[in-house]
């Protein structure tokens, strides 16, 4: 174990932070969904990496829980967005603001 | 370690299992129902799989037993969350019998019962898998049914539902990663260990851990979505959510709280929560005081009223616990009583939940307007019901552990929220004539049957209080 | 409960008195009838009012040996009735000093009710009438019957509201309203002196019973006896028309005549004398409040003097004159001269009332006609009420061997024998002022030629009834001075009082060094003012020349009445000024700025933030999801900036 | 140690791109790499079995589902079509503010020292660590209720696909004119608000 | 059933079966009110010292359902009885079903908190008490912010009083309290658990300067209800200080006595001035409710035996005549469709019956002797001074006049001087209208002469000791 436990957290916290800005910088749906997904995938390396830390094999089976679960996810996300859409001249969350207040 | 399963751990999970076979059950039924709509075929086979478990549960309470190897915890603590869950699932159910016919009504049946595993299995969980793997049971079911009706704005509230939620969830498990990093275990009953009160790892696992579940909670400044999502969702659900979603997240938040804590770092750990909570309990009740619609309103209520609850928690005595049962007891059947109340006189377009169209209500539907009443009354911790009960012992509760500021919090929100919940009040009861709707909906016997019920519960709830006396032994 | 030894002291024998009761409750069982069955009984009310009052008389008449006997030192007759607590005891006593009230008031009391079935016939509310008067009635006699504070503050206060009822009695009226209010409010700041005077007497004796209190004058302090005096006064002030408090006195001449007549002539403007004489013991107690009270009563005798000759109304200047003569008696009684003053009282109530009858005989011929400008040689058309009036008028003058010079005499004396020279002196001008303006109204309204315009009805059928009553009233008015006071310390008078006064104001007098003049040449001085008072008077009204330009004379004299006079010494405009209408801007200022824009108003501020603040948090929730999101990470960034702070300080 | 680098630094630079790319499609690309890099990086931790889950669940489903749906809403290579923005102005700098503290804030959460050394020591057996063996037995045995819930997972994610496809576009005037009365029905409903 | 109980509930329960009669009948629903609240009034006379109790919650937070009457809190439920039975009597509004249904449901609420023994019980019950006024408000008054400033107000302080409660609770053990000896509580938090239940207590009595949703509500309500109000629900706070602030926390009487003089003595003012130039007939009679009330104040921050004694019989005598004048006030209103002093005048002549009641009213309320309101006032006032405090006395006796002043006012101006001819001058009051108001003027006459068993304090000291405490 040569790297150090923290560059991998460093390395994860990044990937999440980018997630982050995706999410609130981007507008459209699909992207921010990407984006959601960069931050399950930061989640995951973090869980494999302390994983291996640990010699822990329930690292392993939480991440492939959570790519399970991204799938799922990512199946209800997309339809969502395609029905949400398909009515829509743009796609464009911003356009999607009947409800407020 | 013994690697093999007994019937007890199945029968741990047994009302779990329940509901979701309860859910296939619907599904199949509606196969051989055609297209003829059986609404009522599947609420009540919802509603037989929701009693059943409800019955399954009760027989597990004061049996304690830590099943799939300290998975799923079961017999107390538990057990009452998974009756309140139960009690919020078959509250809901009974509303989709105001909405009209609909092909989706089966699909919508099905994913509302098995998102109610999701939460009974956060009721048990206490470990971070079993943990996330509840939220998100619970999460992509409620994306769906927030959806799953032709309606732009349901659609919308499901879009900002998934968004706002995944993201929510990403910081929930990165939190739980970080976790399994300071400790090399998921199990809750690990993290109570005195050597993590110094680790800034666990201190920031816990953290991000906490966002997520405060989301879900709805706690300002994690509340954006609630607004709109409740608005938009259909009514059924968004009685589901109001009430089933904040079981789960409170049932995992107390189970943190009481179980998962190094010793002597409660009050500083979870400080920020208690922050959120008493500007939840002001902003949620400000929120209500310009709202025009009934849902709306009842989402800035209930962005208040799980302050009220959380606030409960502070301090981590075994009396908070028992009094935030009580009156998330209370919460769910006033909750429910509303939106029952609001689906009896709204249509499936959901005109219904204007405030406008309450005006008058009481001469038109006096029976209708009586039970908002008292829920309303029981909202605003107006006696004789349950949420006045409640008030006061939390009132106790946090005074006794010396959170006076949350008391102060607490009794600032509730004399904003008055007035809102009395305009309702004088909406319904002012004798001048509103522009009242000729699309009144018809006598809708199950709706109105969940409001009588949650209305007689929430008044008799107030002279005999039922809360288990000795949960917080069983939480661990 | 039990005896514990704490001994009380009862002014009179206790015992069981029934006509004592029933010669209290008859007024009241009037009132109720007339109140309660008015349109049934019509005109009968009068007769059955009179019937129940002349029955009343009877009885004290009877009670007569109840009220003068005397036992182990107590005098009269003592009824116990219902105890709130142990020192909160209350009880009728019937001494002779509430027993020469009993007569008076149930005695004339009697004649004017009589009266009054002439005087209102054919009045709208002639049943009310006669209840208000039997109300009246049993309200004073409760008053003077009292054995304890408390029951005669409950009188004193019930007076105050039958006065109220009369005065405003023709509530059609503007001006009688006003003048019943202002009569009332007047007599609750009476009431509210007595009540401050009980506050103090209870936290000093413990009871409120004269007895106690009495047995106890001796050992309290000097500042609380004053205070006590000075309170009580306050209530004698107000409800005897002293200065101050006087000005409602005159206004209360809106109610009928013979309300002018038994109550504010005979008999409740003179309880402040009862109060203060029942109170002997306390003044006796305090040089400083005899000195109080015998000024501010000489000060009123001589203003209501003065106010009294710059009238035109008969009843006005009766009115003065009846505050000028309650200001001997409260003079009397204030000094110590308890004898002499309550004397005044007695002869007092004779001739005033004679003379209010009479010249309410003459209201009543001129329909309801008042000013004595307007009237004029009534002497030839109505004899007999020109009869009556001047026997009236000689008595109240004090012209020797009628009732009112022996009574005033006393009082002048009593000044001078208790130590107050200036107040003789006071006395004795006020005698001659009195001379002036009684006679002046005298000839003015009867003699000379007629100068009104409404007709002159005189006689009728029922005329008898008012012109008997007045007719025995002469009787006593002229003669019972004479009778019952002639002969100074061995007096019939003396001797009743003896039991009372006696033993204290001997011993008061006896302090003071005796008077380097006599009692007969206080008299001659007196005599010869008076002389000069009538001489004015005719001289400038009654002359022939007078005469004949008598309405030229008459408002030229109205013309050129100084204005102090005509505005009464500033007295009403002065009270306006200090408290009415400051009171009224503090009002409207408090009903109309501080409540609603400032104390309501802050309260709304804060509701209506509130709503602002509910607009505001509905203005965030601007329904952009990426809004959302930036606040949900906001709400993170928050919460790990406090994890990683706090996780890396623990 | 080289190799850990190249590999941070593919995936910082895939995911900024992800993010960044005005074509739906480039972003997907982008995330693949990512994903890619990823399972790369999951071997280097031994933890081969969810370095190949990680192919083909997330390259090979998900990813392919997006394309689907891109191509469903749009042409794919241009970028979507997007409406005004609606974001007021003072989002823009609270926005910078937010995110500018949160990055720091992970910066500082990465190079406090909070990495400490297992205090108890490994839990597990290095010998048999990351095999898919033991991976298995794990999955069967310890954490079969999450394992079971998957599928409750899944089965929700398929019926609620369904749910929200069945019938959706069946009506498709009727769904107009139901979104116009939605439209007057929620102005009407403002106004009365705000009057 | 123990009748305590039965005393409670049965206005509820009447109450809520009334709202099942047909909508439109009038003469019934009011008659089964009026049999109902003498019913109660029977029951409530019957029940004595009563005491009937469950347990509710268990420890820490000991409470029950503890019901009995106390020496105090047995006249103020008769008076609430009384009053009821009369404006239910005396009820002629619109919709008269639901309207009863509300005065019933308010009596029972108030009987329930007047009769509680538990602190707790009594705290749901004042909430509760609350609800039927501001549904009447809005269903019967004159203004939708009339509501609200009651609601925003009383709500105020009913938080108060369940924040005091609770921490009374937590730190006791026990909220089963009321009448109780050996309660009392001292230190720590106990002069904050004092200031929130002084809070409450002042806005629901009203207390200057938390007295401006009074004068609209009083004006606003339909006088049936308002008499209720006005005269029952003001004692609420009053009966509160005595039996609960006063009793529980006696250690803070002394301390807050020279505040709540302060207050007390600036309503008793205050609302006097007010009174003098107001021409709305009603809130000439509110405004005085704030002054009689402040009297009351000041006697209980005096905790002398006969002030506090003098204090029931003037919460007593208050109640009857405050009630009897907002009922006249109401037949004045309803005849002749103002209640404008310079609209109004010279009834007196055609509504002699109406007259001579309101004048005793009147009277009473300005504390002629020989009625209840003189025998409550004295009492008080030598209690006070007694208790070594000589400028309320003074600033009360100043007030005296004062009512006088405003209340003759009040009455000349509606029944003397000369007939107006704008008027719709009306038939006098019938029987039974008089009737609705007659106990309440002879209950004014009976107090007043004979108080004495009222006086649950100073009878016993002074008959310990022979003499006047």
């Amino acid at each position: 174990m040569s790297i150090p436990i923290n560059d991998y957290v460093t390395l994860a916290s990044v990937i999440f932070f980018i997630g982050v800005i995706g999410v609130i910088v981007r507008r459209n749906p699909l992207i921010m969904l990407m984006s959601v997904e960069l931050m399950f995938n930061a989640a995951n390396l973090l869980l494999i990496a302390y994983a291996r830390l640990w010699l822990h094999n329930v690292g392993h089976i939480f991440a492939f829980i959570v790519i399970t679960v991204a799938a799922a996810e990512a199946a209800i996300g997309l339809a969502i967005v395609v029905t949400t859409f398909r009515p829509e001249k743009y796609v464009d969350v911003d356009d999607i603001r009947t409800l407020h207040g | 370690m013994t690697l093999s399963f007994t019937n007890a751990d199945w029968n741990a999970i047994l009302p779990v299992e329940i509901v979701a076979a309860a859910g296939l059950a619907v599904l199949l039924a509606d196969l051989f129902s055609g297209r003829n709509n059986w609404r009522y075929v599947s609420i009540v086979i919802g509603l037989m799989g929701v009693v059943a478990a409800g019955i399954a549960a009760g027989r597990q309470f004061g049996h304690e037993y830590d099943a799939f190897f300290g998975g799923f915890m079961t017999g107390g603590f538990a057990t009452v969350f998974e009756e309140i869950v139960l009690i919020g699932t078959a509250g809901s159910l009974l509303l989709y019998s105001t909405i009209g016919p609909s092909p989706r009504v089966a699909g919508t049946v099905a994913i509302m019962l098995w998102s109610a595993c999701g939460a009974m299995l956060m009721a048990g969980a206490a470990n971070l898998i079993a943990i996330f793997l509840g939220l998100e049971l619970l999460s992509l079911g409620l994306y769906a049914l927030c959806a799953a009706v032709d309606r732009k704005t349901a659609r919308e509230s499901a879009l900002k539902y998934l968004i706002l939620s995944s993201t929510a969830t990403a910081f929930l498990l990165f939190g739980a990663a970080l976790l399994f990093g300071a400790t090399g275990s998921v199990m809750l009953s690990d993290f109570n260990n005195p050597s993590l009160a110094s680790s800034p790892l666990f201190w920031m696992g816990a953290g991000m851990f906490l966002i997520g579940l405060v989301f879900k909670l709805s706690l300002v400044p994690f509340h954006t979505w609630t607004p709109d999502v409740f608005e938009g969702a259909p009514l059924p659900v968004t009685a589901f959510m109001s009430v089933v979603t904040k079981t789960g997240a409170l049932a995992v938040f107390a189970r943190f709280t009481y179980d998962a804590l190094p010793p002597g770092v409660a009050a500083k750990l979870l400080l920020p929560v208690w922050i959120v909570a008493a500007i939840s309990m002001i902003v949620g009740n400000v929120g209500m005081l310009a709202q025009v619609d009934l849902k709306r309103l009842l989402a800035y209520s209930g962005i208040a009223q799980i302050g009220y609850i959380v606030v409960a928690l502070a301090g981590g005595t075994p009396l908070g616990l028992r009094y935030a049962i009580y009156y998330l007891t209370a919460y769910a059947f006033m909750n429910l009583g509303a939106f029952a109340v609001a689906a009896s006189i709204s249509g499936s377009d959901e005109d219904g939940s204007r405030l406008s169209s309450y005006r008058g209500l009481a001469r038109r539907r006096p029976w209708l307007a009586a039970a908002m009443t008292i829920f309303l009354l029981a909202l605003s911790g107006l006696p004789p019901t349950a949420g006045f009960l409640g008030k006061i012992l939390i009132l106790a509760v946090t005074l006794a552990n010396g959170y006076i500021w949350l008391a102060a919090a607490l009794i600032v929100g509730t004399a904003i929220s008055l007035y809102a919940y009395a305009k309702v009040i004088r909406a319904m009861y002012a004798p001048e004539e509103g522009p009242h709707g000729d699309d009144l909906r018809p006598f809708v016997p199950l709706a109105w049957a969940s409001a009588a019920l949650c209305a007689a519960v929430v008044i008799a709830m107030t002279f005999y209080p039922l809360t288990p006396s000795n949960v917080l032994p069983l939480v661990r | 409960m039990g005896d514990v030894g704490v001994t009380h002291h009862v002014l009179g024998v206790a015992g069981s008195y029934p006509m004592l009761l029933a010669l209290w409750l008859l007024p009241l069982a009037g009132a109720v009838i007339c109140w309660a069955f008015g349109p049934q009984l019509r005109a009968m009310a009068g007769w059955l009012v009179s019937a129940l009052v002349g029955a009343s008389f009877v009885l004290a008449v009877l009670s007569w040996r109840d009220g003068t006997q005397s036992a182990a030192g107590a005098a009269g007759a003592n009824q116990p009735l219902f105890s709130w607590m142990p020192g909160f005891d209350f009880g009728l006593l019937l001494d002779p000093l509430s027993l020469l009230w009993t007569f008076i008031i149930t005695g004339v009391g009697f004649l004017i009710v009589f009266y009054s079935i002439g005087y209102m016939q054919g009045d709208r509310a002639f049943a009310r009438f006669f209840a208000y008067m039997s109300f009246f009635v049993f309200a004073m006699l409760t008053l003077v019957l009292s054995d304890n504070f408390v029951g005669l503050l409950v009188g004193w206060g019930l007076v105050g509201l039958a006065s109220y009822f009369l005065i405003g009695f023709w509530f059609e009226r503007p001006s009688a309203v006003a003048a019943a209010r202002k009569a009332f409010v007047i007599n609750v700041v009476g009431d509210v002196g007595v009540m401050l005077a009980i506050f103090v007497i209870i936290v000093h004796v413990h009871s409120i019973g004269f007895g106690d209190t009495f047995a106890a004058a001796g050992t309290l302090s000097a500042a609380v006896v004053l205070t006590i005096c000075v309170a009580l006064f306050i209530g004698a002030a107000a409800k005897s028309a002293q200065v101050p408090l006087h000005t409602w006195l005159a206004d209360a001449m809106e109610g009928p005549t013979p309300v002018s007549a038994l109550i504010h002539a005979a008999t409740m403007v003179t309880a402040g004398v009862y109060l203060i004489a029942r109170c002997a013991p306390l003044w006796n107690a305090s040089h400083e409040a005899q000195l109080v009270v015998g000024t501010i009563g000489g000060l009123t005798a001589l203003l209501g003097a003065i106010l009294g000759t710059a009238q035109w109304d008969i009843k006005r200047i009766l009115a003065y004159s009846t505050m000028s003569q309650i200001g001997y008696m409260i003079m009397g009684v204030g000094v110590g001269a308890y004898e002499a003053g309550v004397a005044q009282f007695f002869t007092h109530a004779f001739f005033k009332a004679q003379l209010f009858l009479g010249a309410g005989l003459v209201i009543h011929a001129l329909s309801d006609e008042q000013d004595i400008r307007r009237m004029g040689g009534l002497w030839k058309k109505m004899p007999f009420a020109f009869w009556v009036m001047l026997t009236g008028v000689l008595s109240i003058s004090g012209v020797p061997g009628f009732s009112g010079f022996f009574s005033k005499d006393e009082v002048i004396y009593g000044a001078l024998q208790h130590g107050h020279p200036w107040l003789d002196a006071i006395g004795i001008v006020t005698a001659g002022i009195t001379a002036y303006y009684m006679f002046r109204l005298l000839f003015v309204a009867f003699l000379g030629e007629y100068r009104g315009e409404a007709p002159v009805h005189v006689g009728g059928a029922g005329s008898w009834i008012m012109n008997v009553p007045v007719a025995i009233l002469v009787v006593p008015s002229v003669a019972i001075g004479g009778a019952l006071l002639f002969g100074g310390d061995a007096s019939p008078w003396a001797h009743f009082f003896a039991p009372l006064f006696a033993a204290q104001a001997h011993l008061a007098a006896a302090q003071t060094p005796a008077p380097a003049i006599s009692e007969n040449f206080t008299s001659v001085i007196v005599v010869i003012v008076v002389a000069i008072g009538f001489a004015i008077a005719w001289q400038r009204y009654a002359t022939a020349t007078a005469q004949r330009d008598a309405v030229d004379r008459l408002r030229t004299e109205s013309e050129k009445m100084p204005a102090v006079l005509t505005n009464l010494f500033y007295f009403d405009a002065a009270i306006d000024v200090i408290f009415i209408r400051p009171s009224q801007a503090l009002g409207r200022f408090f009903g109309q700025v501080l409540d609603p824009r400032v104390l309501d108003g802050a309260v709304r501020e804060i509701v209506v933030t509130a709503g602002w603040l509910g607009t505001l948090v509905r203005s965030l929730q601007t329904g952009l999801l990426r809004a959302y999101a930036l606040i949900l990470v906001f709400g993170a960034a928050c919460f790990i900036a406090y994890y990683a702070i706090a996780g890396a300080a623990h | 140690m080289i190799a850990f680098w190249v590999l941070a630094a593919i995936l910082i630079a895939s995911a900024v791109w992800t993010i960044a790319a005005k074509k739906p499609v480039y972003s997907v690309v982008a995330l693949l790499l990512n994903f890619a890099t990823l399972a790369v990086l999951y071997v280097t931790l031994s933890a081969e079995f969810l370095a190949v889950i990680q192919i083909i669940v997330y390259s090979g489903a998900i990813l392919v589902l997006f394309v689907f749906v891109i191509a469903l809403l749009g042409s794919g290579v241009a970028p979507f079509p997007t409406g005004p923005n609606r974001l007021p102005k003072i989002w823009l700098p609270a926005g910078i503010f937010t995110l500018a503290a949160f990055g720091f804030l992970i910066y500082a959460v990465s190079t406090v020292k909070m990495a400490a050394a297992p205090a108890t020591g490994a839990v597990g057996n290095a010998d048999v660590f990351g095999s898919v063996a033991d991976f298995g037995k794990a999955l069967f045995t310890v954490q079969l209720l999450p394992f079971e819930a998957t599928g409750l997972v899944l089965m929700v994610a398929v019926i609620g696909v369904i749910t929200l496809g069945g019938e959706q576009m069946s009506d498709a005037e009727a769904q107009q004119s139901r979104m116009r009365a939605d439209r007057a029905v929620r102005e009407a409903i403002l106004r009365e608000g705000k009057g | 059933m123990p009748l305590v109980l039965v005393s409670i509930l049965l206005p509820i329960v009447a109450g809520a079966l009334l709202v099942t009669l047909p909508r439109g009948d009038r003469v019934l629903s009011r008659a089964i009110g009026t049999v109902v609240a003498a019913i109660t009034f029977g029951t409530v006379l019957a029940a004595g010292t009563g005491d009937w109790s469950v347990r509710w919650l268990s420890r820490p937070f000991e409470s029950a359902f503890h019901f009995g009457a106390t020496p105090i809190s047995y006249w103020i439920a008769l008076l609430l009885a009384l009053c009821t039975a009369c404006a239910v009597a005396a009820c002629r509004v619109e919709r008269t079903r639901d309207f009863v249904a509300l005065l019933l449901a308010l009596e029972g609420t108030m009987l329930g908190l007047f009769l509680a023994r538990d602190l707790l019980v009594f705290a749901l019950f004042w909430d509760l008490m609350l609800v039927p006024v501001f549904f009447a408000l809005i269903g019967w008054g004159e203004h939708p912010a009339t509501a609200w400033r009651y609601f925003i107000y009383n709500f105020a302080g009913g938080l108060t009083l369940l924040l005091a409660t609770a921490a009374f609770g937590v730190i006791y053990g026990s909220t089963d309290v009321i009448g109780r000896g050996g309660a009392a509580l001292a230190g720590g938090w106990a002069p904050w658990i004092y200031a929130g239940f002084a809070f409450a207590f002042l806005v629901k009595t009203p207390v200057w300067p938390l007295h401006t949703w009074m004068p609209p509500t009083y004006s606003g309500l339909p006088s049936p209800m308002v008499s209720v109000v006005s005269g029952v629900q003001s004692k609420a706070g009053l009966y509160g200080f005595l039996v609960i602030a006063t009793a529980l926390l006696p250690a803070y009487v002394h301390q807050y006595a020279t505040p709540l003089m302060v207050l007390g003595g600036i309503s008793l003012i205050y609302g006097a001035v007010v009174a003098l130039v107001q021409n709305d007939a009603k809130r000439i009679v509110a405004y005085s409710s704030l002054s009689h009330l402040g009297l009351i104040v000041i006697a209980i921050a005096s905790a002398n035996p006969l002030a506090l004694d003098g204090a029931l019989v003037y919460i007593v005598a208050h109640g009857l005549f405050s009630a009897a004048l907002f009922l006249l006030l109401g037949y004045v209103e309803e005849r002749e469709g103002t209640r404008g002093l310079p609209r109004l005048g010279g009834l007196g002549w055609m509504n002699p019956r109406l007259g001579g009641a309101l004048c005793i009213a009147v009277l009473a309320a300005l504390g002629l002797p020989g009625l209840a309101g003189f025998a409550g006032e004295l009492l008080i006032l030598i209690g006070v001074y007694q208790a070594g405090y000589v400028w309320p006395v003074i600033v009360a006796l100043v007030a005296i006049v004062l009512a006088s002043a405003y209340m003759l006012r009040l009455y000349q101006d509606i029944m003397n001087g000369p007939q107006r001819e704008d008027l719709p001058i009306r038939a006098d009051l019938t029987w039974l209208e008089g009737l609705a108001v007659a106990p309440l003027l002879a209950a004014l006459l009976l107090i007043g002469v004979f108080p004495k068993p009222l006086l649950v304090n100073a009878a016993i000291t002074s008959a310990q000791s022979g003499t006047l405490p």
